[in-house]
């Protein structure tokens, strides 16, 4: 499956780009796995989750909790807490 | 009317709160919140918001519409920059009308606890010295002042 | 600053702001609450609003007073106009600053749920009919609104 | 004891003034003695102090109840609940 994944704040700092194009393994269901799938791709993804359970995320622009599921999603955002307001 | 919009441009709070009452006699209380860039200790150059375009003003416009299931609001109006902002100032504007205090105040204090642990705004510092600027950290206040509102009104 | 004023003349709630925020970048939420003239059935002309000149600002300055010793305030203006106010008009502005927005919002509540009940000031309506227009009557619910401010904050 | 009493609203237009200089007699201690004897003087009072205890005071322009002494007052005014805001 592929999917757009963007960062936002100091997650596209550390990854160093502000979104690209992946294609998922079958094994990545959750976002849980997701995020444990970037982790592996190299340190600069370590180093943005490595607080990982921190880290807030959103499908398709909604907000979502790290155990919801990532099929059919066409976008996948990840980025800090919110400091906007 | 009730209008969300993210924008790097200032806004007027006596306009918008116009345009909220225009030919309307059923509202008798409107309640604006400005949230201004504060730099109490003279070191900041500005904050710089960065936001997730489209997610901003979807969160916002899902943030009031929980206001208006709770609240019998006439009219509200969200709006947020981005970009760089300096001290002094505005950030961000909630408007509430209604046609008693009590829910202008209630939906506006609300709104602007949820705008700030649900939107996607990010914010950091530039710094007069010229210093790498860090990111602005989220507050526990924040998280918390969402307790007040469950089980409300 | 800090100020009251009673007046017949309109006020503008972006000046008023303005004047608050003036050369300080210590404040971070302003608050206003503008109170308007409703007439939902389209039966008045005006309102005409009866004070007691000198009390008025003497018992705004009190509750103006109360507030800042409850909230740490970096501003505020009370602004209480009398005489005839037609539909749609503003009768009454509070604007509160502070640093953060919690005191700001409790400070512009408690402003206006003391200024209903403190302020004398009174209200009388005059209808398009021409019938005798009648004083319009206090509400138990604004002298139960003070209730959530005794042993707060 | 010569006071100034000054009436608002409604009191003032059953009262039918909107201000009166009175001497006060000696009987006359507290804000509700005050009441009881300006009932006496004509309907007109009787009528804007027909529910008494709902009557607001001032003294001086500070809000007082019903059982402060008028001793040393130099203005006392009646008015009905306030409808301001």
């Amino acid at each position: 499956m592929s999917v757009k994944l963007v960062y936002f704040a100091w997650v596209r700092e550390r990854i160093g780009k502000p979104e690209e194009s992946v294609d998922l393994p079958a094994a990545v269901v959750t976002v849980t796995d997701l995020i444990a799938w970037l982790t592996m791709r190299g340190e600069e993804y370590a180093y943005a989750f490595e607080n990982g359970p921190l880290i807030r995320t959103a499908i398709d622009k909604a907000h979502v909790k790290h155990d919801s599921p990532v099929a059919g999603a066409r976008e996948i955002a990840f980025f800090p807490p919110m400091t906007g307001g | 009317m009730f209008a969300v919009h993210v924008q790097t441009e200032d806004f007027d709070i006596a306009a918008e709160q116009k345009k909220l009452c225009a030919r309307r006699l059923d509202i008798g209380a409107v309640v604006t919140f400005t949230g201004l860039c504060r730099d109490e200790q003279g070191t900041l150059t500005a904050l710089e918001l960065e936001h997730y375009p489209g997610m901003a003003e979807e969160e916002m416009g899902r943030v009031l519409d929980d206001a208006r299931g709770r609240w019998p609001l006439d009219g509200a109006v969200l709006i947020h920059r981005f970009g760089k902002i300096a001290p002094g100032e505005n950030i961000v504007l909630v408007v509430t009308a209604s046609r008693h205090r009590t829910a202008a105040f209630a939906a506006a204090e609300f709104l602007m606890d949820y705008l700030k642990t649900r939107a996607p705004f990010w914010k950091k510092e530039h710094r007069k010295d010229g210093s790498r600027g860090g990111w602005v950290e989220a507050k526990d206040a924040d998280d918390q002042a969402l307790e007040k509102w469950s089980g409300r009104p």
